[in-house]
């Protein structure tokens, strides 16, 4: 079965280590923060000018000056630093950050994303989606495999105009977690009950499979 | 060095029609909300905007649009506003979006008088397209240069008569930067005392940036995507 | 996330014969004073330091030089100290000068991700010599490039056990810059308290950029120039 | 006669318009503060980090952290406001600073100025010096017009390595007010006593003097 949006943030969850620091894109990359498994100390950054992000405030704790980039409110953890959108952006650009989560559209075999205009929609603007996946040090992307009509989001080469180029390392999907190599996707593991067959089929880019590829365990 | 206007009224009575104006804030948040209600009342037109983003349909900069003030919008995202897309779409407003880490940048490079900076957002995108492209270290950069405004509007959480400016947590965001590239700088804040009272080791802003300085009347402070847990 | 180390001698134990360190400060004021008795008691020979003055004799970066621990002194100004004159003159010591704003900001392009910048300083001078000159509106300014060093040594007024950072008085000078500049960034203060102790609105340096913090023993603190005035 | 020091701080000091921030460099330039007229507000800029310095400590009172940029022990005045040296050498680059005060070995006809650097001396490097000429908007340079050889030091060409190119706006020497104009050197008032052709005769460069030169009143 297809991973859910909880369970693809807590797969990624998995990829965090001791000490990181972690930029959270909007959507299921925020839902990683429920997922931080115990020992393990993270400081989430919040590109709109925060480190030491904490979980949403109590009902009438909510300060209209802490928000996130989502402009969701939020608190904030002991040790944490405000600053501004420029500083923010400078420790992300000079590889401070250990890792980043977002969200694609679309992610090709050389690791190009694609994940803020369509073409003929209203396009509401990349944020800070290109300074990160450009500067980011390590990107993870949480996708979904395929689009509502059943065509493949992996794919030989992005349709969709790009937001960065060959910067994506690991994508965390609803079959499937695959790295991004420079001999295109290969396969880590499987979604529980979906078979390597049914990746594969699903899978427009190049997609090499070795061995035996464990079921995720949740 | 006293810098203190009267009002917002006061503040932005210069400003005219086609004048290109950098409005801090990120969302809803640390906006000038003061300063973007008198420019709503004096009903001056073809403003170039720049800011992270452009309000709500009935907040912030949405407020402008709705009166049709603003004839170029740069921005890094624009949704959330029904009012925005309309006049997109039907052609009666410009749109130049640009990466956020990009912005933020540029308008700090004013303020550093750094006339420009190369930065790797963008590279290989259609935000590359008719840009220098720059190679350091293997890597490719893009040539963006600093950006400058007329009159920069800027909201802070306290602020002295010399016009030394402090935020207040992410209410922050774009303020600090924007403060610096004004050919004016306007600045109103929650909070004016007396030069002197604020701690010299915790001014965010220099006073030197700043021209202009008051206390807003009130402040809404709306709250956007109002997001809170259970207690236990 | 605790970045506390024991002592001065943990948090350098590390740095090697031949490192590129950073060192920050403004003449006296602001050194870290702690780290340079640990380097000088460790003896690592064939240093690069980088910091805008290079000491007195008989203090700051001055004691590294009698031990002759230093090959190559990066800085803007280096009078007030006659065994770097001798060690200079004599062939044994190898010195770089750059004007102090770029020493600042091509320390700060490092820590904002920016491989080089375009500054007016030095333009038609010998620091010139075999560096791009480039006009933006109708200015020239040389190309500069990012500065980083293996180490960056700071010294902070307080500091958390998360690696935040709040400096005091004119004693922040170079230290911020070089904190983000550093591969690995050693900061040394006055009073290290638990994280969540120090306003989040306050912080110079946030943590994110310190991979070593410790409280000093002692400070020293000596003055280079004590001027006064007369009471009435 | 010519100016004592202390006279050609006060003739600086003349210069200063209320709510200029002056940066005033080692020296001479330095006590021009002391003679800052009645009713004017200048915030004075250290570049070392401080917005709003104030006079030298009472005897006791001094702090090791606050120091000006010659190294002295200092105070600040109400509204000041520390800051990091990237943002002080950032607000005069963007031209901030209104005025800037400093000292010349030697000055060019064309405003070219060399003030760092003896060949064949210990080079003790330019600070900020090569900033500040670079960048600042007004500069006015307090020199002596004569090297202690009586060789004039306002010179056809600087014959000491440059600090800066085009940038004097205006002299005050021991001997005389001067603008550097397209044309050269303009004799603008002299020092009490001292004649026209005195000075033209210790003013190597091509120099303009156009009806008649007052002379200064202390």
């Amino acid at each position: 079965m297809a991973l859910t949006k909880e369970q693809i943030a807590q797969r990624i969850a998995r990829e965090l280590k001791d000490g990181y620091y972690v930029n959270l894109g909007i959507g299921i990359p925020t839902l990683v923060a429920n997922y931080i498994p115990a020992g393990i100390d993270v400081v989430l950054q919040s590109e709109n000018g925060l480190l030491g992000m904490g979980p949403f405030p109590f009902e009438g704790e909510e300060d209209p000056d802490l928000i996130n980039a989502g402009k969701q409110t939020i608190t904030t953890v002991p040790g944490s630093a405000f600053f501004d959108s420029a500083l923010s952006f400078g420790m992300i650009r000079a590889g401070k950050v250990d890792l980043t989560v977002l969200g694609a559209m679309e992610v090709s075999e050389s690791g190009d994303i694609a994940n803020w205009k369509i073409p003929g929609k209203m396009v509401k603007g990349m944020g800070g989606a290109m300074d990160l996946v450009a500067s980011a040090r390590n990107i993870i992307v949480a996708m979904v495999h395929s689009n509502p009509k059943g065509e493949s989001k992996l794919l030989p080469a992005c349709t969709l105009p790009l937001t960065g180029v060959k910067c994506v390392k690991k994508i965390v999907s609803d079959l499937a977690v695959l790295d991004v190599t420079p001999q295109g996707f290969r396969l880590l593991e499987r979604a529980p009950g979906v078979s390597v067959e049914e990746i594969k089929s699903k899978t427009a880019g190049k997609l090499t499979v070795e061995g035996d590829i464990p079921e995720m365990k949740f | 060095m006293n810098k203190v206007v009267a009002s917002a009224d006061a503040a932005i009575s210069d400003i005219k029609d086609g004048a290109v104006i950098m409005l801090g804030g990120f969302g809803l948040c640390g906006i000038p909300e003061n300063c973007i209600a008198a420019l709503v009342k004096k009903g001056i037109k073809q403003l170039t905007c720049i800011s992270n983003n452009a309000g709500v349909d009935d907040f912030g900069i949405g407020l402008m649009l709705k009166q049709k003030q603003v004839k170029k919008m740069i921005a890094s995202y624009v949704g959330e506003n029904a009012e925005f897309e309309r006049q997109l779409l039907s052609g009666e407003l410009e749109v130049e979006l640009i990466p956020q880490g990009t912005l933020a940048t540029r308008c700090m490079a004013a303020g550093y008088g750094l006339p420009a900076i190369y930065t790797p957002a963008g590279v290989g995108t259609e935000v590359a397209d008719g840009k220098e492209v720059r190679k350091f270290n293997g890597k490719e950069y893009l040539l963006e240069y600093a950006f400058e405004a007329d009159y920069a509007i800027v909201k802070a959480w306290k602020g002295d008569t010399a016009g030394n400016l402090i935020y207040k947590e992410t209410a922050r965001n774009f303020n600090p930067m924007m403060a610096t590239a004004g050919k004016v700088t306007i600045a109103e804040v929650e909070e004016l005392v007396p030069a002197g009272e604020l701690d010299p080791n915790g001014i965010h802003t220099p006073g030197i940036y700043v021209h202009r300085i008051f206390q807003g009347q009130q402040y809404e402070k709306r709250i956007e995507q109002r997001t809170i847990r259970k207690k236990a």
